[in-house]
């Protein structure tokens, strides 16, 4: 057994969180996402140049670094302590994951591009009707001469509205909820029959809704064997889990910080407010859910490879997601009226852990995948 | 013993309910349905039809103009109105200031103020936390001198009040200022009314989480305050603030209003889809939220009714009400708390009015729209009108003598 | 709407209180469970001739007051009190309960013996296999001539060991699990072919397995209509649930003062531990409880009658098992270990709110019930 | 990073693993399947035999007789100990009294009752609190006056403590003692070891809720103990008690025991019905409780890995150890109230050993007899050690700066 990062992992770690201490400073990220298209694009492409990070978790053979999950942690943990807004884990995790999973030439042409900033994903597994199910696809890919045709809806498909590119599901085969005859497709996102519908998101992301009117599509978009992508999907949703995870955790570090901060300098009653007894036990519960976080983020990610991965991820996922809401609301009320407004750093950092609650599964669904296995 | 309403109960509740059903405007309706933004003409509209039937101040004595309704009378129009999902009369006139203006002020200002607020058709904010006072209110700092100007007494105001709700619409708001910094902090305060028009208040909005603009600072820069603007002593506001606040308590448990907002809740997990072919109201663990939910609202709902009955035989609103206020809150925090949970993936996007793009391309249920920015702002109820931990320690100091 | 106690349900709460003060006060209570047999019998012998209570529940017709639910709800609040073991419930509410509704000469013998005290019942609606499900009857009747021969295992029926009749369900017809063929017997209880296995209970009362082997009685015995009692026990074990309701409502209000009393004397670090914000707080949350738990007996006492009376008992009797457990616990922990010994009365409260959450439906039992009407 | 053992660690885990199989006596085994209590000598039975082995002392050092393991290795030996259900060795003399005497002891206190400890001969208790010390532990009273008689020097010592565990079979006693009343409560204590057969200790039982006899009162009457039975200086024994409390904390998170306790939990449930003809398992609201419970009994064991981690690099036990103690505490409850849960109707029936009547007609499952005793019992742990209110503050404390 070995806890200790490797040098690379510290290096990565110091190198992001200096960066984005700047760039992501509060006025800072205000300000972009104000801008037009809710984001600056310039820091994706610093991440990928000036700081050469994007790769860290990729394999050598595509221009990476050769290190894996372990390393899409510490670099999450960073955006998380920032909520940066950044398309890391549709990009890397869940986009870079998929093409290097089913490679060829495909991930030939568009990982070096991931590394290098160019190419960015959305990742599009869920669908209106379907809640967390990613076997549940109504979205159909028809066969047509040498390619398909998509026509479907894919829900909340966060950095769709920048993306060059598009991850989705599509049935192939199979009734509406089997796990039988999901592919995976990649299609560009220029792509004519692909109607779009950008928004902002509560937590600052930018997403779109998603829908194929007659699409067609080329034979070299299917990524993987046809029909069998169930696996993958679920696959890449777990990494994707265990990257947010770390997100959260990071968030959560820093939302107790900035609380404690908050409750040693704020004054009621003629002393700090964090001089009453109940504020400083709760901002202990804080602390205790915030380090239970990073075991479960450090836990997950370890066991993302194990056989009993899908039990090990929803442990993760739903207890952080509990310990996200209790900290978060625990935060506002703490901080009391200025915890609710837009005026300081609290309040962005409860939003952001509140939608992370709601995507990859919540609670409940996490909470019922590990007991159908006990 | 006995739950059964009385003959002359049940027909006054068909009367409420019969009134409703007529009155209520239909535009407001609408909005409501359409969760459009309401201005100010339209958060008076049915205060001022009820004035006309007397209905507009259900606590307030017959001799200032209320109706004179009993305990279960009270219970009765609040049914009702969160049945019908009615707005109710803004709280700054008809439960706060106007109590205080009929058992302290002067007869000239209840001559001056009461009528106003009976009808609606004056507009009150409430001038009471600072950004260094929150909980701890008695610290406030905004001065009020006092000088002599051709004869005439006034009061110099200046200062900085926050939290300030709805004061971008106020005609009048209701002050505690500092009139006597020398003393111990609850005993040199003063409360005044101030017209919102005088020359130095600037209104600035705070934007809470969800993007609204529903609270606000309030800026005071020598405002100039008639000395006759002050009710009750100089000096003695804190015995009107602690009395208004006991007021702002009860109906802060809103028990009828969150029974309305089950029902809501229920019709929305009926009709979201669980991934499984099934709604998410037949998933065992949602429904388990549910029923608890329901559960906790019957035991408020029941504590509220034993409440009034002992208001009914005499005793005022006791910190007993503090229970009311951090059951109540906790219970609407919640019911916000599992329409986020319904809204799943859809509980990310956020807009006002319309994103671009065409409606053909739906995004997500309707209802989810609102659901996040919602349960963020309701956080602030655990905050507001006394912390749940300020409540805490009234029930541990006034009850259990701790 | 009337909220208010009437002048005998006054006088009903007064007399017993004072009675139960002396009488179970903690050395006397303590030495009661030690006697042979794990009580005193010549206190329901009082209760019933002393003073005169036992019948105010109960119909004119039969020698009672003619009061109902809300005359029991008063007294058993003060047993609550007093963490009396009196055979309360099995007897009156249960037992008296099940023989006014059914009626006859049984009925017209048995009730006035139950109002003097001289006739005492244990209710045996449980089976091991059961749990928490009155429709889950193993045990058989089976006619034989006029009468019936009894076979099968009742589980833990309370006041069983000194009680001169058994209250018992047993099915005459259906299957395991179905609600039609239980049917309901009387039976005495030195009845041949009734094996009776008694022991203490944790929480001071007496109880007994009951095993019927070849237990032949008469006609008579049979309570109301043939294989059609499930209604009427379902009706007893809810009338018996929101007894319980009360009993946990005054064990609760009792706790809390002793609490609040400990907390106000004891003294750490120099001061009081009731100045200690922490457990300001929680003495504050154990008084929510205790008041929504007094909110929740009357609201489900006074419902009794309502024709979706299982929603409102279980509403009660699920908040009421959470509450107590919650309050329970606390208690104890700030008590610190004092409050784990047989030493002081708080440790026995807890041991009596701890068993009431595991009789008449758990949380879960009750919980289900409800979301099946939702 | 990676969380696979190393082919020595997974040697050493095979080593460990047969050696319990080969030696764990079936006396013991015996007893414990059938719920017996167990005398004196069952408790020390599995001691004396880890200590032929050398393996005994886990984390002492390996000077004096400790195994000189490293962390993961130690971890390996309680995860395969809980696994194979032995008993530990008591925590009082090998986790409580041992570190102190090797760390601030003399050589002869080392050379006399060191060995002891380790052989599993001598069985120590620990006399810290009294009625009117709890968590507040120095506040205690118990005198020791220093005397001359024969020209040797005693304290007589005079006093007494609480929630003696186990003391009814004591050979030894550390205790807390105040030496000088004149100064500060932690200036004026000092720790002495106290042979228990010494005339004036006077054992009492306290009997708690389930029914054991596992505490005492131990009262001390002109008690005289030799001055080199003192640890440490005079007036400072409150180092060796806070150097003795944050090691009393490592282990306390119980992780194996309660995964153990936890696959226990499942085989009830799976066995127990539910009245609907389905195990108690299959029931979704307690399966989610079970699921729960696993879940954050992963989140401790990670949290204790990660702890495990940092003194290994160096880090001696420090105050992050107290959330160990707090959540440790609260599974194992949780464990005994689902146990409690599980038993239903049966967790009523009270009995040590047998009721009369005949075993032809049982009462209940087994297990059911001592799930209520054992969830009033477990209420202790959140009390000692520190109550948890106390690990709370010193987190607050020590960690958050406040």
């Amino acid at each position: 057994m070995d806890f200790n990062f490797s040098e690379t992992q510290v290096m990565l770690r110091d190198t992001l969180s200096r960066y984005l201490a700047d760039t992501y400073d509060f006025d800072k990220r205000a300000a972009m996402l104000r801008r037009d298209g809710g984001r600056d694009p310039g820091v994706w492409k610093a991440l990928a140049t000036e700081l050469g990070i994007l790769g860290a978790a990729l394999p050598e053979a595509y221009g990476g670094f050769g290190g894996g999950p372990i390393d899409s942690m510490v670099l999450m943990e960073e955006f998380g302590r920032a909520i940066a807004v950044e398309p890391y884990v549709a990009t890397v995790v869940q986009g870079a994951g998929a093409l290097v999973e089913t490679g060829g030439a495909v991930a030939e042409a568009l990982v070096p591009g991931i590394i290098a900033g160019e190419v960015i994903l959305g990742a599009g597994f869920y669908e209106p009707q379907g809640r967390y199910n990613p076997a549940d696809v109504a979205t159909t890919a028809k066969a047509d001469g040498a390619g398909w045709v998509l026509n479907g809806h894919k829900a909340v498909v966060v950095a769709a509205p920048y993306a060059t590119h598009l991850l989705v599901s599509a049935r192939t085969g199979g009734g509406q909820r089997e796990a039988d005859g999901v592919s995976l497709f990649l299609v560009e996102a220029g792509q004519k029959g692909v109607v779009r519908r950008d928004y902002p998101c509560v937590d600052g992301y930018m997403a779109s809704e998603i829908y194929f009117e007659n699409a067609a599509i080329g034979a070299e978009a299917l990524l993987g064997a046809e029909g069998g992508a169930l696996p993958l999907i679920g696959k890449l949703l777990d990494h994707a889990a265990m990257a947010q995870c770390a997100e959260a955790t990071g968030a959560m570090k820093k939302l107790h910080e900035l609380t404690l901060d908050y409750a040693k300098q704020r004054k009621q009653f003629g002393k700090a407010i964090g001089d009453f007894q109940v504020i400083q036990h709760r901002l202990v519960d804080m602390f205790m859910e915030a380090e239970q976080a990073t075991s479960m983020t450090l836990m997950g990610t370890l066991r993302l490879d194990d056989a009993e991965r899908p039990k090990w991820v929803s442990q993760a996922k739903a207890k952080i997601n509990k310990g996200a809401r209790a900290l978060g609301q625990w935060a506002v009320q703490t901080h009391g009226g200025i915890g609710i407004t837009q005026e300081l750093p609290a309040g962005h950092y409860f939003k952001r852990l509140s939608i992370i609650e709601t995507q990859f599964g919540d609670f409940d669904w996490h909470m019922g995948r590990l007991e159908a296995g006990l | 013993m006995d739950l059964a309403f009385s003959p002359q109960e049940t027909a006054f509740r068909d009367e409420v309910r019969k009134f409703i059903a007529e009155n209520y405007p239909a535009h407001l309706r609408g909005k409501q349905d359409e969760g459009e933004e309401l201005g100010r003409e339209d958060m008076l509209a049915w205060h001022q039809i009820l004035a006309t039937k007397g209905w507009a101040a259900p606590g307030w004595p017959k001799e200032y103009g209320g109706p004179g309704w009993t305990a279960t009378e009270r219970y009765i129009f609040s049914e009702e109105s969160a049945r019908a999902e009615t707005i109710p009369p803004l709280p700054f006139g008809v439960n706060m200031v106007g109590p205080v203006i009929y058992t302290f002020g002067t007869p000239e200002q209840k001559a001056q103020h009461l009528p106003g607020i009976l009808s609606g058709h004056v507009w009150w904010c409430q001038g009471y936390s600072e950004p260094g006072a929150g909980s701890d209110l008695a610290s406030l700092r905004t001065r009020a001198e006092r000088v002599t100007e051709d004869g005439k007494d006034y009061y110099i105001v200046n200062g900085q009040k926050t939290w300030t709700t709805l004061a971008q619409h106020a005609d009048w708001g209701f002050f505690l200022v500092r009139t006597d910094p020398t003393v111990k902090p609850q005993e040199g305060i003063s409360f005044l009314l101030i017209d919102m028009k005088t020359p130095g208040i600037t209104v600035k909005p705070i934007i809470t989480l969800g993007g609204e603009h529903e609270v606000n600072e309030v800026w005071l820069d020598n405002v100039k305050v008639p000395v006759e603007n002050r009710v009750y002593e100089e000096n003695k506001g804190w015995t009107c603030a602690k009395f208004l606040l006991a007021h702002e308590r009860t109906g802060i448990a809103g028990v009828a209003r969150s029974k309305r907002g089950i029902e809501r809740l229920k019709e929305i997990a009926a009709a979201q889809p669980d991934g499984n072919g099934q709604p998410l109201l037949s998933n065992p663990f949602f429904r388990r939220k549910v029923a608890e939910l329901e559960t906790d609202l019957t035991a408020l709902e029941f504590t509220e009714l034993r409440t009034l009955a002992g208001e009914a035989a005499g005793k005022g609103p006791g910190p007993e009400s503090s229970l009311l206020k951090v059951k109540g809150t906790e219970i609407q925090q919640r019911l916000t708390e599992l329409v986020l949970e319904a809204a799943g993936n859809y509980a990310a996007p956020y807009f006002r009015g319309f994103p671009e793009g065409s409606n053909a391309y739906p995004i997500g249920p309707e209802f989810a729209h609102r659901a996040a920015p919602t349960y963020f702002n309701m956080r602030k109820t655990s905050i507001y009108g006394g912390s749940n931990e300020i409540q805490r320690n009234i029930i541990a100091k006034m009850v259990l003598g701790l």
